[in-house]
Parts: structure tokens; C-alpha cells; sequence
């Protein structure tokens, strides 16, 4: 059994809106030390088997968990023991 | 001429599509499900809006996957005409359809209004009803239409002239107002506006009813029958 | 939470713990004798959330009593999961409003969101396909970022539901007052349609049939939601915060779907949403209701989570479920249609003729309860009700006439008042036009939607002045009802009937039960005047923080009917040198 | 100069409808090894102080970035070496 780990970001070239929000609060909030925010995703797979792990986890991030267009991504893989 | 309504899970414009098609537009149309293996029989292609499979991970990204996105794909490469709308549009970015991606809106909040478009291309399928830059309203309702795609792109869209409608007062952000783009053949088109929700004046603006006219038009001189 | 842990018979007496679900010392007493024997844990469980006052309606009965609930338009009064009145042609409108006050002040997008969802599926478990939604808002003023947060919260909660399932959200009104402070009101309203023959019942009738579950498999949300909804929220209530459901509006348009392919199936024999207390309020009522039982194997049920208890199966809030009775040995015809909207449908249990809930699980009786006990035997309070100081207080004040020095002055203040200011910044945020028979959008004195292939259209709105409420709740509540009708009028609608959300403190106080009872003598006056009756509605109690009451916020949802859509009025001003008339007094 | 990153995900008995969607789509792309997908946020915010690093970014999420109520947190900080 594997956790992956994947993170999405959205590339450096595209404005984060949501980012830029954040981080217009957190100012608000005279929290002033924060320079950026950028915010992406963080999705867990649980996954049992592994064939090809890393070639299936890179299939599924460009096929359908990222839009290359504007996201970058890069993912972690952990062994989980089963009891 | 007859359309196909393409019904995701999670559609909700399909409805104001049929309609606007059946009712107002006075021609022919079905409601074809998302599991369709075959699209051979339309004359056009309609993607409605709505949010298919909950929008979850990004908008238009799981159903891009469904089954009729293949025969989706193989219409276009013949020639016939494919409108996406909102969702339908997201969906046609995400198949590679159309170039670029979508963004949430700028100020991130969902946004239902009537908005002035410029008809920036009239010489087209899906325009050659419309005047040269004529403004017409038609209303939005979307979370995430915010239109982006790298330089060259939007090179290209400008010298092929692909941009069929741009945002008099820019609602949600998109790149150089874009409101709606065709691909290179121009039989492609993606649009955030909701050209089906304004189709009478009961509803408030009949202006989206000539986009579906000149599909007739152009399909019609096409296909002159003899009779 | 496993089973071990549960505590056993002795335990939950002598411990009181029946307390902590939300009983009496005095109903868990009621409990035992109608059981003959002490409760076990599960059917405590059962007991707590049947009997409190989400459920029960056991402090507002005698109030709701007074309310004229029948017409000769009116197809179905209250007591089923909305009312219908019909509009002719054999078609029928069918409406409900719903709070969702207390899980909106801990979560408040999520809050929002189900609540939206709950009375959507009150709206298409009658057979209707929901066409408009409407909501009617409270909270403290926006000076406070706490307030700002709930509200832009609250709205993107309503926004992101009801446009996901793809209905209108026409209209609704919003006040910004102190009172609403720590407790906000978010009450929802869904409008549906639907021909005469389609109308279901929640009923489980005949002896066999089997009884299915149908959409989102259960989890441990919102147990003992029904419960918090009848509390006071404290400081403490950020400990029971599991207590929040989660929605799934993509899960819901599809159940919606289903649900209204399954109604023209006549293997369905009665259909009921899983709303507060879940499986345990759709099963009892659905018994209790057609005369009959049901029994349950709980292993059948479908869970998202490991190791649940049936206390936690039967209590649990999980979103987008509904339980329905099947013919026996035509429970393929259901799973078929079920499985083309990608959803699950499982038989759980069948119906009996004992009049009991019975509940087995891993091979073991785990309650049985005589249904009625459950739905019908709740205990009704006759709470002391008493007039306030603070009114006495105004009444002996002389009429007061504001002097304005300068009318522009004023007129542009009152415009910048949040009650009072434009509320496009809220409704630009909800998908109003979907479904494109939205004729006149937010904005106007009500919402009007034409009806598909017929020259009508209906008229609707949200509406309660609680400031009035609280300087004198009888004529307030009058007025409340009046307004919502000159809002109709004013489209081009003749009124048909009312729902309303009866939100208020703590009906334990008699200066409160007093509001409750004084407000709705002044509407069921009203109603009875105009013709509207009550056809349906919800109660929400214990609106306090801090032993502070909110203003008594009776909400009324009213709908009309408009013959001819050529008949449509609009507020605004159409051209300049058009006359102005003031009618009435 | 410090990168701090938020890994935000949904408690565990919190239903996520996305990463239920998710999965079902990676099934119908036959990827049927993936058991579980849940769904959360990574943030990252560029911090430009050290004062009270660990507290102020526990505050801010705690504040602003997390929803305590349905979702649990936890966070890495890295030194950036500015040029
Ligand atoms: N919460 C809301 N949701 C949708 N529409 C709303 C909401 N609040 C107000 N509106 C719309 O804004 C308009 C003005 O509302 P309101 O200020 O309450 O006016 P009125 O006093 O005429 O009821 C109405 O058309 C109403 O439907």
C-alpha cells in the first residue's frame, strides 16, 4: 500500500487571485511579515499495488489531476504498512 | 438541421439549451447522455453549462473524459459546428479542444449578470448574423471564467482572428477581455456567456438567438438541399 | 466509538446521561413507561432526537394549532415534507422554508450550503421538481469582521449549492441587526411544480415491501444535529462542532434527477428525504404515518466510515439520502434507474404490521420501539407565557414622529443602511436565471417564474420586518404576512398560501413563548384575512447567545399566482414624465 | 527569509465529495489500483521575519488559512537564502 503525495501549484507565470486575497487578509490582520501567498492543491491517493507506480502516478497528474496549462506539480510516494 | 444537447452528470443548462433550440431557434433536437458512442446524426453540437461531475478538481476536467468526448472530438475534426457554453466551454479547454485554461474570477466570487459583449468577429459560423462590433447583452453565471493561455497563444487567437466576443466591462478577469474564442478551423466554439438564456424578451434580451441563426444559415448554404 | 464504549441500561439512568442527548429527567421517565423497560443506548438515542423540538415540534404545537391550514386551492397542508396548492390545469406549486440557524453560526458556508439542500429535497420527495429557491438572512451588523465573515460566508454557501444543482435562486431579504450578533438566521426556501398524479407520500405502507436507501452512504456527520438545533448556542457549542455536515451538491442533482424518474415508476410506494435525525426520522415517520412497522438490518446500510454503531448509523445527518418503500420483488426496477445517475440503491428492511422500529445489526436486536412512541408520543408543553417589561415599557411611550430637517439628507442615509442598501452584491453571487424561466429577477418586490407551456407564472417572496416583531409582535406579525402579499400583489400575483420559519429565543422564558404566541395570533389574523393559508413551515428556538434573544424573526415565504404572464408588474420607474400615485391610506 | 509551507486537508470523518469524484474518474480511466483520494490545500507563504515564526504562522492558520472546524493542518518552514 502506497501513500502518494502530489502537490499542485499554479505555474509562477499565472496570477493567484486567491493567493493575492489571502494574503491581502492576512496584511489586514497585521500579520505584514507575509510577502506572497500562492495556494495550490494537496491530494492524497491511496494506492495498492505497485506496477509502474511512478509511471501511473505522472499518467494521472497530466491526464487529469493537473491542467499543464497553467499548474506545475510534483509528487511524493510513501510505503505504508497494512495491518 | 439537427442539434445534440451533450448531458454530463451535474449538467443544469441543458434544459435552457433544448429549449432555446426546440422553441425560439424552431429546429430540431435531442439530448444525447454523456455515454453516446455515436454523434453521427446531429448537424451541431451543443455542450450546456452546469457543473458536470461537481466541478471537483477543476472545472470541465472529469467530464472531458467522458465517452461522447471522443465523438465530440471526431464532429469537430469534420467540420461540424460545436458550441460549448460556460461548463461547455471549460470542458472544451480541458479536452484540448481550444487553447489556453480557466481561472477562478478575479474577485473569486461566483457572478450571474447581464453583460454587453462586442461581436469582435461577424464573419464567422457562429457570428455572420451580427454586425461588425455590435454590442449585445447576454448574461454570465460562472465561478470560473477567467480566461488565460501563454503569449503565443494569444498571439495566434489574435492573428487568426478566433476571438468572436469580447467583455465591454470585463466581469471576471479573463485575458484581453475575452469573452469567447473559436479554434483554428472556426467550427469550434467556447463561450462563458450564456447565449441560450437570452433568446426572448421575456427573458430579458433576445441577442444570443442570431448566434444560434447563423449556425442555420451557414449549415443551410451549405447543405442546399434539391428537392 | 465503538461499541464497547456505549454505556449500558444502568448506566444511562442512573448517570443521567440522557441529559446529555438532550432529555428530561421527566421524558426519559415518559420513555421508559411507553417501553415498558429502560432504553438502551441506540433507542435513547432514538427517543432524543425524535422528541426534541426539531422534531417534535413539542413547545410550538399548541401555537402552531391556531394557524388556518386549509383552502380550497390546497392540495396538502403541513405535515408532509411540503405543502401544494394547486394552480390549475392539474398542475400544483409545492413549498417549504427551512432554517439552518445553528450549523451556519459554527460553519457557516457548509451551514448554508445544506440547509439549501435539506429543503431542496423536502421540495422533489414530493414527487416536485424544484424551480426556485429563495432564503431569508439575519445577522449582527457588518461593523464586526466576525459578522462580515459569516455573512460572505453564508452567501457563498447558499450560491455554491444552489447553483451546482442547477436552481434559481430568485429571491430573498436580508436585515442586519445587533440581536443576530453571535446568532445568525439563515432560513431557505425552495419553490417546486409538479402535475396532480405525481404527488408521493412518506408513507410505508404494505406489509413486505421492501425499504430502500438510496444516495450518499452515511458517515458520522451531524449526529445529534436535530438536538443542537433545538439548543442554545454557547460557548461550548465549538465542542460539538463534528456536529456540521458536509454537502455535495453534484450528489444532490443527481438524486434529484433519479428521484423524479423514480416517481413515474409504480413500483414506488412512498418516498422520504433523510433530513434531521436521518434514518431515524424517515423510518419512524414513514411507519407511524401508513399505521405499519418497519424493521432494519443496519449492516445493509451504507457507510463511509469503519466501525459504526447503529447509534451513530441512526443518528447520523449525512447529506443527500432518501429512504423509500419498494414493492416487494421490484427492487431492480429501482436500482436500475438509480444506477443511471451513478447512484446506489440498497435494500436495508422491509415493512411490518407491529408498528414497531426494528433495528438488527451483526445478528442482534438492537432497538424496538413502538413507532408512534417515537413520532406521535412526543410530550407537548403548554409553556407559561408572559408579557415582557420592555413592552409594557413602549406601549406607554407616546407615539413618536421622527422631525427630518433635510429630506435629501436623510433619504440618501437610509439608502446606505445595509438593511435597507441595493443587495446585488449578494445576488449577483447566485445563479437566478438557470432553467431561463426566471421573469423578473432579484430585485424587484418579489421573484416572478413562468410556468413552461402555459401562460402563468408564479409570483414569490421572503419577508418579516422583526423590528416591528419586537415593539409588538401581534401587529408585527400581521404586518409581516401583509407585506409579503402587497410584494405579490405588487408583481401581478394573487396570493395563494404561506410558508413560514417561526424563529425565536428560547421558549422556555415566558417574555419569548409570550413573542411566539402573540406573533403568531397576528399572522394566523392576517392568513385568515387574506385568504393565504399555512400550508407548511418550520420552527427554529433557541435563538440566543449569552441568555440574548434575537427580535422574534417569524419568516413568511409566500407564493401567488399570475394568470397571464402579460400581467407582470415591476417596481422600477419605466420613463420619465410617467405619474406617481401613493394608494391607501 | 523564510518558505513556510501549509498542507490543509479535511478531517478524517469529513466527507469529501471531490476526492470521491476524483476517484471514480481515475477508475473509469482504469486506474483501479487507487483506493482513496482526498482533497486539500498547500499553501505557500514567503515569510520575511523570524519573530515568533512558529506562533505567528500557527496563528494565521488557526485565523485565516484553515477551517478548523472540517479541516486539520500541519506545516514545514525552510530558510531561503535571499541573493
Ligand atoms: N438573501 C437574498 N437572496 C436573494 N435575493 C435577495 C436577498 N436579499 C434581498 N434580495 C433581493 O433584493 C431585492 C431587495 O430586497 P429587500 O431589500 O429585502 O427589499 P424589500 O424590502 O422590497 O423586500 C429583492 O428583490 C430581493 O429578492
Amino acid at each position: 500500500m502506497y501513500k502518494v503525495k502530489v502537490f499542485v501549484t499554479l505555474r509562477e507565470s499565472v496570477l493567484d487571485p486567491q493567493g493575492v486575497a489571502v494574503k491581502n487578509s492576512l496584511h489586514r490582520m497585521s500579520y505584514e511579515e507575509v510577502q506572497e501567498v500562492r495556494i495550490g492543491k494537496f491530494l492524497e491517493l491511496t494506492i495498492d499495488s505497485t506496477d509502474a507506480l511512478d509511471e501511473r502516478v505522472k499518467e494521472m497528474c497530466e491526464k487529469l489531476l493537473v491542467n499543464t496549462v497553467i499548474e506545475d506539480y510534483r509528487y511524493e510516494v510513501e510505503e505504508v504498512v497494512v495491518q | 438541421m439537427k442539434f445534440a444537447v451533450i448531458v454530463f452528470p451535474g449538467s443544469n443548462c441543458d434544459v435552457d439549451m433544448y429549449h432555446a433550440i426546440k422553441d425560439e431557434l424552431g429546429e430540431e433536437v435531442e439530448y444525447v447522455w454523456h455515454d453516446a458512442k455515436s454523434l453521427d446524426e446531429y448537424d451541431g453540437i451543443l455542450l450546456p453549462g452546469g457543473f458536470s461531475y461537481g466541478d471537483y478538481l477543476r472545472s470541465g476536467a472529469i467530464a472531458r473524459f467522458s465517452n461522447v468526448m471522443d465523438e465530440v472530438k471526431k464532429a469537430a475534426a469534420a467540420g461540424k459546428p460545436v458550441l460549448g457554453v460556460c461548463n461547455g466551454f471549460q470542458i472544451l479547454l480541458e479536452a484540448g479542444l481550444l487553447p489556453g485554461a480557466m481561472r477562478r474570477n478575479e474577485n473569486l466570487k461566483f457572478i450571474c449578470k447581464t453583460v454587453n459583449l462586442k461581436v469582435a468577429n461577424n464573419e464567422t459560423m457562429f457570428t455572420n448574423a451580427y454586425g461588425k462590433d455590435e454590442i449585445i447583452a447576454i448574461p454570465v453565471a460562472h465561478g470560473e471564467g477567467n480566461y488565460y493561455c501563454d503569449e503565443q497563444t494569444l498571439q495566434q487567437l489574435v492573428e487568426n482572428n478566433q476571438i468572436l466576443f469580447q467583455y465591454e466591462d470585463n466581469p471576471n478577469g479573463s485575458l484581453q477581455n475575452i469573452a469567447g474564442i473559436s479554434n483554428e478551423a472556426g467550427n469550434v466554439l467556447g463561450m462563458m456567456p450564456h447565449p441560450e438564456r437570452a433568446v426572448s424578451d421575456i427573458l430579458g434580451s433576445a441577442d444570443g438567438l442570431k448566434l444560434f441563426q447563423s449556425i442555420v444559415k451557414q449549415w443551410r448554404e451549405q447543405n442546399v438541399v434539391t428537392s | 466509538m465503538s461499541l464497547l464504549l456505549e454505556p449500558n441500561v444502568e448506566q444511562i439512568k442512573e448517570q443521567k446521561l440522557y441529559r446529555d442527548m438532550g432529555l428530561t429527567d421527566e421524558e426519559f421517565a415518559n420513555v421508559e413507561q411507553l417501553l415498558g423497560r429502560t432504553p438502551n443506548y441506540t433507542e435513547t438515542g432514538l427517543f432524543s432526537v425524535m422528541w426534541s423540538e426539531h422534531c417534535s415540534y413539542k413547545n410550538s404545537k399548541p401555537v402552531l394549532k391556531k394557524f388556518p391550514v386549509t383552502g380550497e386551492k390546497v392540495l396538502q397542508g403541513p405535515g408532509e415534507g411540503a405543502g401544494i396548492v394547486d394552480i390549475g390545469d392539474n398542475q400544483a406549486v409545492v413549498f417549504k422554508i427551512e432554517s439552518h440557524n445553528h450549523p451556519s453560526a459554527i460553519e457557516p458556508y457548509q451551514g448554508a450550503a445544506t440547509g439549501v439542500g435539506g429543503i431542496i429535497r423536502d421540495v422533489f420527495s414530493m414527487g416536485a421538481r424544484p424551480i426556485a429557491l429563495l432564503n431569508s438572512l439575519r445577522f449582527g451588523e457588518l461593523t464586526s469582521p466576525k459578522v462580515r465573515h459569516l455573512f460572505e460566508e453564508v452567501v457563498a454557501g447558499i450560491a455554491g449549492y444552489g447553483n451546482c444543482v442547477g436552481i434559481p435562486t430568485v429571491g430573498g431579504e436580508i436585515q442586519f441587526e445587533d440581536s443576530y450578533e453571535g446568532n445568525p438566521l439563515v432560513n431557505a426556501m425552495c419553490v417546486g411544480l409538479i402535475n396532480h398524479e405525481d404527488i408521493q407520500k412518506g408513507q410505508a405502507k404494505g406489509v413486505g415491501n421492501t425499504v430502500m436507501y438510496v444516495g450518499a452512504k452515511t458517515g458520522r456527520d451531524g449526529i445529534h444535529g436535530a438536538t443542537f438545533a433545538s439548543e442554545e448556542l454557547s460557548d461550548q457549542s465549538d465542542e460539538k462542532r463534528p456536529a456540521v455536515q458536509v454537502g455535495d451538491p453534484f450528489m444532490e442533482k443527481l438524486l434529484l434527477e433519479a428521484c423524479l424518474e423514480l416517481i413515474k415508476c409504480d413500483a414506488l410506494v412512498g418516498i422520504q428525504d433523510m433530513g434531521a435525525a436521518g434514518l431515524t426520522s424517515s423510518s419512524a415517520e414513514m411507519a407511524s404515518k401508513a399505521g405499519s412497522g418497519i424493521e432494519m438490518n443496519l449492516d445493509l446500510v451504507p457507510q463511509r466510515e469503519t466501525g459504526m454503531t447503529p447509534y451513530e448509523m441512526m443518528l447520523s445527518e449525512s447529506q443527500e439520502r432518501m429512504l423509500i418503500v419498494v414493492e416487494k420483488g421490484r427492487e431492480q426496477e429501482i436500482v436500475d434507474i438509480v444506477e443511471r445517475y451513478g447512484l446506489e440503491a440498497v435494500s436495508v428492511g422491509h415493512v411490518t404490521d407491529d408498528k414497531r422500529l426494528r433495528l438488527t445489526h451483526k445478528g442482534e436486536v438492537v432497538a424496538d420501539v413502538p413507532v408512534d412512541a417515537l413520532a406521535e408520543d412526543a410530550p407537548v408543553y403548554h409553556k407559561p407565557s408572559a408579557e415582557p417589561a420592555y413592552y409594557r415599557e413602549f406601549q406607554a411611550q407616546p407615539a413618536y414622529a421622527p422631525t427630518v430637517d433635510n429630506h435629501s439628507d436623510m433619504l440618501v442615509k437610509l439608502l446606505q443602511q445595509p438593511t435597507i442598501a441595493n443587495k446585488e452584491w449578494v445576488y449577483n453571487q447566485y445563479d437566478y436565471q438557470v432553467r431561463t424561466n426566471t421573469v423578473v429577477s432579484p430585485g424587484s418586490d418579489a421573484a416572478v417564474v413562468r410556468v413552461r407551456d402555459t401562460n402563468k407564472a408564479l409570483a414569490m417572496t421572503t419577508d418579516c420586518n422583526s423590528r416591528y416583531l419586537y415593539l409588538d409582535p401581534e401587529v408585527g406579525g400581521r404586518i409581516a404576512v401583509a407585506e409579503a402579499a402587497r410584494n405579490l400583489v405588487c408583481s401581478g400575483a394573487q396570493p395563494l398560501a404561506i410558508t413560514d420559519c417561526l424563529n425565536f429565543g428560547n421558549p422556555e422564558k415566558p417574555e419569548i413563548f409570550w413573542q411566539i404566541e402573540k406573533a403568531t395570533d397576528g399572522m394566523s389574523d392576517a392568513c385568515r384575512q387574506l385568504s393565504t393559508p399555512v400550508i407548511g413551515g418550520n420552527v427554529s428556538l433557541y435563538n440566543e447567545t449569552k441568555g440574548e434573544a434575537i427580535y422574534p424573526t417569524p419568516v413568511i415565504g409566500m407564493v401567488g399566482l399570475i394568470d397571464d404572464v402579460k400581467h407582470i408588474t415591476t417596481q422600477y420607474a419605466k420613463q420619465a414624465e410617467d405619474l406617481i400615485y401613493v394608494i391607501g391610506e
